[in-house]
């Protein structure tokens, strides 16, 4: 029975952190601080040694949880995505006046969601991970209840993403009444021999669950909750959320369209396909015009979703190993460039439009010099771990004969290069207005945070070998 | 299909009796209308306000937490029925499961969500 | 050991930026400079290593480490330097630590902290340039060829507060991004059809190819991206219309990045790809004939601009068109050689021209300028160098390179195009010499054809569209019109000095390691990098060495020199014994004048086909009063059809959660739609 | 007995109801009550599939699929409640303050 545990350890040591801080919060005495980030930050490193562990154990728990290598590749991801998204929140918290509890609470279980999601072997339990990072992340989006825009961000996430989360049960539901299970495995088996008929409500569930999926990380034409959702949120939060929710939805996307409808590819491959043009063209296109960095930056993680679907449609073994090479690039990246902004916002003006960051680099070189590492990331130039994700994505769609992808994922992304500049160039050539300009302390442990994660960008960039490597591994033992 | 004729044909019958009768008292009835006869009909009593009442935004936060340990009886239920077969483990699982939603609902207390606003 | 090379302006780079603001000047600029020199030495010492071996083998390698690896495609970080690049780091690591030396000096009125980023910038950028020409495969190349282009557009900048400064800055970025699709596409192009990037294995594989003639065949194709990217880079035609604006930067800069070095990057790949695109013809025909007019149409501009740099800037399009010429014509070891001395003599000129603009305290319009001769005799003699050299002047560097490039030209039989480069050689040693003599000669400022002679620096709104205001200093550094009387006019400082001294030596003497076989000599630079040009041993093809054909090319040296000397001649008496008819001239053809003096309107087309569209796409409160001159400049090259694209798709976003369901369910009924019937 | 085809027929058409009642409902809690339709649609074609196929599979989920439902609706409520504290209205076309 115990044995039967072992797959699910990583998320029960995030439970325990998430129920711990939320004990601890419960039974202070009024007025008391408590470091409750710091619980958090036990349990996710607990729940990274207990991966470690189960590397290439193919653990399974239950038969519905399933801690093979690829998974934990995943999780290790989102436990990066967590203690970063912890280190960086401590000054956030206290300054805006967030409820401290509820704050840590709500992360920590939507990363137990994530995990879930990412290591779920079972559509129903892939559902319910859905639902329990999403929940959380709704109400995270809103949490600062003085802000309007927070409300109404927080509405539209939650309305579209239950409408959306609907169609993607519906989905779950013709897959179960046509294969008998919810289980991966015998639906993968159940579809493979099925794979030269053309049952139309196979197609049905197919296409419902592509768009739940397509939904959570936000390809066009299901994005349209992405730019409000990011820009209304608490930065910190929007960096968690951009990163998090994409990397989990898109190891379920992967998992479940690589192994279990792998048979039906023919179907959704071209689907995928112009999900991922759209997504990539959108995403860059409208992200020019915006003025307001946190939307710029929401544009800008759609148009890298869009990059992440080529990789899903090459689905050759660079294609696969890419998708995990670039989440970890892009969620480092990402988190850290969003880190950048919720350190400068205050809690009366949240300094995110794109001329608050005029002459920052005169105010606070080391963020201005952070967030220009971020940018040339994210615009894919060497040699940070933006480039490597973007060339292993290419030449993965290369290799696999879809020289169109590449061709206008090189274009986006040489569009895109305008807009992270503009940021860059505001820092650098301009003279800085008077909000950002007083010289604020930063504080140690966000500082400490984003030069982790700027150093793992440039180890990425200039040393991608190991990692890429176990990224292949982790491919490899499961499709 | 044949055992369910007879229900649609009194479904249809419904529907028809309904439309039939208003469009037939609508034709017939003579229209005087006046104030008190077009005021809304609220058992007798003089109606005030909009038919759109605010309910005090306590209801919907106790409704809220209603729901969330209404969904408890869903698992508890199958839970007690079952028991016997399940042997220990289903008692632990329940206990851990009973235990979570208790420091949901002691967090709630002390961060006086349950007192009324 | 190569990796020390580009590691030790890293270094540099690593320590200005992060410890520059607490450093004093003299220490930042000798650190700076220190690692320069330190990468020099180690460049010479690989280069005698290099040479110490028999030219078959010529050929160091480091692999630093395994980079990517997918599937079977490996791509290590590997440097390597054969003949081609010992010439390039030689160049970029001699002449950078030169122009680091120089700045020390010329920058020396900037604040520490803006001091220590502009050595940072300059440092950094040498560090890129040589992991440029030091990489092995493409990928190592391109992030050299980015991480340049950061470094100039960031130097170009550097005096953001001056606004032309800023706009220039992003012009060369927009710019050179548009070439960079094409590079990009170019190597992914090559990719898929070799599956590798190292460019000795893709050498030898395209070796094994008939060469592409009279078809346009994917090579043809892959070299014309990479030719497209080579434009932007290299400033030629269409995308040549960065590098005269980027003469906002400081004096250095534009010496070091934009005549000596980054700008000959596109030549350099073209020498480093020899074997892709002679087996290209194709290609080869637009790369010359794309060279041939550059060069000609920026001679004429060079003609009747009036400010010292841009004109300076102008002759480089010019020469570096000369230079793409030779490639074209596949005379790669001369295009190399040209590539050589220019980095002499262009950062000799443009450094002279930055002690005369030092001397003046910001002056750059050469209408105001004259008699300097007696007041700044180093920088007069040496500049003097520097312009008989890129004349063509018999027996300085210039002379020998031009000249190979003429005969090479004519030789392969292209005598249309001999006939342009001649005629730019024409242009070429009369616009150096108005400049010589409208600078030092005569007697101090003179009046200007149209313009009165301004002795405030002319307000940008009465100049020419993109003239650019003479102030040099930003704004609150001190700027003074030229008040001082002539007399106490200061020569360039010792360190300026000294500078100016080495590389006029070099521009002297530099041309006579290529000495051609016709003058006695035997031309030991093409010797030296044949092997470059030529597929790996073993994949080469049996070499039919044509005979050096003596009588020829005496003749035709004998014609460029005839032509350098008739240049001179002819710009001495527009523009030394007769002045006013250098204005008569310009009035009677008024209208020549004016399309020259205006660029032939280059900048004015673009502006309307590209630049317009989007301010009024912008106007429509897109921007919702947002500064609209400092954040959209960068967007503003972008393209109309980016912006309008945007503002529509921008508008879908209502900010109605039904709409955005609706779009959901606009999804969901398509996809499902799609699998029920198709 | 009653053939599977009509369940899904009826689940089906409950699914569009609701569907259809997030777009043409002006008021945020009823659009909730749309999404919860769709929900409960869902939860008929489990139950029916579960039927056919035999065994408890279809019914267990169903338990599942409530919870969640019922989670969801809890959130979607307070977060309505927050909303309506700042803009005094429940029409969804009146909260367009994010866009473009």
């Amino acid at each position: 029975m115990m044995e039967s545990f072992t797959a699910v350890v990583p998320m029960l040591c995030v439970t325990v952190a998430a129920l711990a801080v939320m004990g601890a919060e419960a039974f202070r005495a009024r007025g008391e601080n408590l470091p409750v980030g710091g619980l958090g930050i036990v349990g996710l490193v607990g729940a990274a040694a207990a991966s470690v562990l189960l590397w290439d154990r193919n653990a399974v728990s239950f038969g519905v949880i399933k801690a093979d290598n690829f998974g934990l590749f995943v999780t290790m991801v989102l436990l990066l995505v967590g203690v970063l998204t912890i280190m960086l929140s401590a000054p956030v918290v206290g300054r805006d006046g967030l409820p401290k509890g509820d704050y840590y609470a709500l992360v920590l279980f939507s990363i137990v969601g994530m995990i879930m999601m990412a290591t779920a072997n079972d559509l129903l339990v892939v559902f319910i991970a859905l639902e329990i990072l999403s929940i959380a992340v709704y109400v995270l989006t809103g949490i600062r209840r003085d802000d309007p825009q927070a409300a109404e961000a927080a509405f539209k996430y939650f309305l579209l993403g239950a409408f959306s989360s609907a169609f993607f049960l519906y989905g779950i539901a013709f897959t179960y009444g046509l294969s008998g299970s919810t289980r991966l495995d015998r639906v993968g088996a159940y579809l493979a021999a099925q794979s030269l008929s053309d049952d139309p409500l196979i197609l049905i569930a197919l296409g419902l669950l592509l768009v739940g999926f397509a939904f959570k990380i936000s390809a066009v034409p299901f994005h349209m909750w992405t730019p409000d959702a990011y820009e209304g949120a608490p930065a910190i939060v929007t960096g968690f959320m951009s990163t998090g929710v994409k990397a989990a939805a898109f190891a379920a996307f992967a998992r479940v369209f690589l192994s279990a409808f792998e048979p039906f590819s023919g179907d959704w491959a071209p689907v995928v396909w112009l999900l991922a043009a759209a997504t990539m063209v959108l995403g860059t296109f409208v992200g020019v015009a915006q003025s307001n960095l946190k939307r710029m930056l929401a544009y800008s993680s759609i148009a890298h979703g869009g990059y992440l679907l080529v990789g899903l449609v090459a689905a050759n073994e660079v294609g696969k190993a890419a998708i995990l090479f670039y989440l970890l690039a892009y969620a480092v990246t990402n988190l850290a460039a969003f880190g950048v902004i919720a350190l400068l916002g205050a809690r009366e003006a949240a300094n995110d439009e794109l001329r608050d960051y005029a002459g920052l680099w005169h105010t606070r070189p080391a963020l201005a010099a952070l967030m220009t590492v971020c940018m040339l990331s994210l615009g894919g130039l060497p040699p940070t771990a933006g480039f490597i994700g973007k060339w292993y994505i290419f030449s993965a769609a290369v290799g696999a004969g879809y020289y169109g992808l590449a061709i206008i994922g090189v274009l986006t992304s040489v569009v895109s290069v305008f807009f992270y500049l503009r940021v860059v160039v505001m820092m650098y050539m301009a003279d800085g207005p008077a909000a950002t300009s007083a010289p604020v302390e930063t504080p140690r442990v966000a500082l400490a945070a984003l030069a982790a994660a700027v150093a793992v960008i440039f180890y990425l960039g200039v040393l991608p070998a190991r990692i890429l490597d176990l990224a292949v591994a982790s491919v490899a033992t499961i499709f | 299909m044949g055992g369910y004729l007879s229900v649609v044909i009194y479904l249809v019958m419904i529907v028809a009796f309904a439309i039939v009768s208003l469009a037939v008292a609508r034709v017939l009835r003579p229209r005087r209308p006046f104030a008190a006869k077009l005021q809304t009909y609220e058992c007798g009593a003089e109606p005030f306000g909009q038919a759109w009442v605010q309910f005090p935004v306590g209801f919907y936060l106790v409704a809220l937490l209603f729901i969330v340990f209404d969904a408890l009886a869903v698992f508890l239920f199958p839970w007690v029925l079952a028991l016997r077969g399940l042997g220990m483990w289903a008692v632990v699982a329940m206990v851990v499961f009973l235990a979570i939603l208790g420091l949901g609902w002691f967090y709630a207390f002390r961060e006086r969500l349950l007192e009324w606003q | 050991m190569l990796a020390l090379i580009p590691l030790f302006p890293l270094l540099g780079f690593l320590t200005n930026a992060s410890l520059g603001r607490r450093l004093p000047k003299t220490v930042s600029g000798a650190v700076a400079s220190a690692v320069m020199v330190a990468s020099f030495a180690v460049s010479v010492m690989t280069v005698l290593d290099l040479a110490g071996s028999p030219p078959d083998a010529r050929a160091i390698e480091q692999v630093v480490y395994t980079w990517i690896a997918s599937g079977d495609f490996v791509l290590d970080v590997t440097l390597r330097v054969d003949p081609l690049a010992a010439v390039m780091i030689l160049i970029v690591s001699g002449i950078g630590a030169l122009i680091h030396i120089y700045s020390t000096a010329y920058m020396q009125e900037e604040p520490d902290g803006e001091y220590a980023r502009y050595f940072s910038y300059l440092n950094l950028f040498a560090a890129f340039m040589l992991v440029l020409v030091l990489g092995a495969n493409f990928l190592v190349l391109f992030v050299g060829w980015e991480g340049v282009g950061l470094c100039s557009y960031l130097l170009i900048g550097f005096w953001f507060k001056k606004k032309s400064a800023a706009d220039a800055g992003k012009k060369a970025f927009v710019v050179n991004r548009i070439g960079d699709y094409a590079f990009i596409l170019g190597v992914l192009f090559l990719f898929v059809q070799f599956g590798t990037l190292d460019f000795q294995r893709l050498a030898g594989m395209a070796a094994a190819l008939p060469p592409e003639e009279g078809v346009f065949g994917a090579l043809s194709l892959a070299t014309l991206l990479l030719f497209v990217g080579a434009t932007g880079k290299s400033a030629q035609i269409p995308l040549y219309v960065w590098l005269p604006d980027a003469m906002e930067g400081p004096t250095p800069v534009s010496a070091l990045i934009h005549a000596a070095t980054m700008v000959t990057a596109g030549v350099y790949m073209i020498g480093r790809n020899a074997v892709l695109f002679s087996h290209a013809p194709e290609t080869m025909t637009i790369v010359a004939v794309v060279g041939a007019l550059t060069a000609l149409m920026a001679a004429t501009i060079g003609l009747v601009q009036n400010d010292i740099k841009r004109v300076l800037a102008y002759s480089t399009v010019s020469q570096l068109g000369l230079m793409f010429l030779a490639m074209g014509v596949g005379a790669f070891g001369a295009g190399i050689f040209h590539l050589y001395t220019h980095a002499f003599f262009k950062a000799l000129l443009f450094l002279g021209s930055g002690a005369v603009i030092h001397a003046l305290h910001g002056e750059q319009d050469i209408r105001n300028m004259g008699g300097l001769k007696r007041d700044l005799p180093v920088t007069y003699w040496t500049f003097l160098v520097g312009a008989l050299a890129i004349a063509g002047v018999p027996l300085l560097s210039g002379f020998f390179s031009k000249d190979e490039i003429l005969y090479e030209t004519f030789r392969e039989g292209h005598t249309v195009l001999w006939l342009v480069a001649a005629v730019t050689s024409l242009l070429t040693a009369t616009y150096m010499f108005r400049l010589v003599f409208l600078t030092f000669h005569g007697e101090g400022p003179n009046p200007a054809p149209s313009h009165p002679a301004p002795s405030h620096p002319a307000p940008s709104h009465l100049a020419p569209s993109h003239l650019a205001p003479s102030h040099l200093a930003p704004s609150d550094a001190p700027s003074h019109p030229r008040t001082v009387a002539p007399s106490h006019l200061h020569d360039a400082p010792p360190a300026m000095a000294l500078v100016l001294v080495v590389l006029a030596v070099g521009s002297a003497v530099a041309g006579y390691i290529g000495m051609p076989h016709g003058l006695g000599g035997d031309n030991q630079l093409a010797a030296w990098l044949a092997p470059s040009f030529e597929p790996p041993a073993g994949a080469r093809p049996a070499e039919a060495e044509a005979g050096p054909e003596g009588a020829l090319e005496l003749t035709l040296m004998g014609v460029s020199s005839a032509i350098a000397v008739g240049g001179i001649l002819l710009a001495s008496y527009f523009w030394l014994r007769r002045r006013e008819l250098g204005a008569a001239l310009a009035r009677r053809y008024a209208g020549v004048y004016a399309l020259l003096l205006n660029k032939y309107y280059v900048d004015e087309v673009y502006d309307a086909a590209v630049v317009h569209p989007i301010q009024r796409g912008s106007e429509r409160g897109l921007w919702r009063g947002f500064d609209v001159s400092v954040v959209d400049g960068a967007v503003n090259g972008v393209g109309a059809i980016v912006a309008e694209g945007s503002a529509i798709l921008r508008r879908l976003q209502t900010g109605s959660v039904r709409a955005y369901a609706s779009s959901v369910l606009i999804g969901v009924v398509v996809i499902l739609g799609y699998y029920l019937w198709r | 007995m009653i053939p599977l085809g009509h369940y899904l027929f009826v689940s089906a058409v409950l699914f569009a109801i609701g569907t259809a009642g997030v777009f043409l409902r002006r008021n945020l809690i009823t659009i909730l009550l749309s999404i919860e339709i769709m929900l409960n649609a869902v939860n008929l074609t489990f139950v029916a599939f579960g039927r056919q196929l035999g065994g408890f599979d279809g019914q267990i989920i169903v338990f599942f699929v409530m919870t969640v439902a019922a989670a969801e609706a809890a959130v979607g409520l307070a977060i309505v409640i927050a909303l309506y504290r700042h803009r005094e209205s429940l029409n969804p076309d009146a909260f367009t303050a994010l866009k473009w």
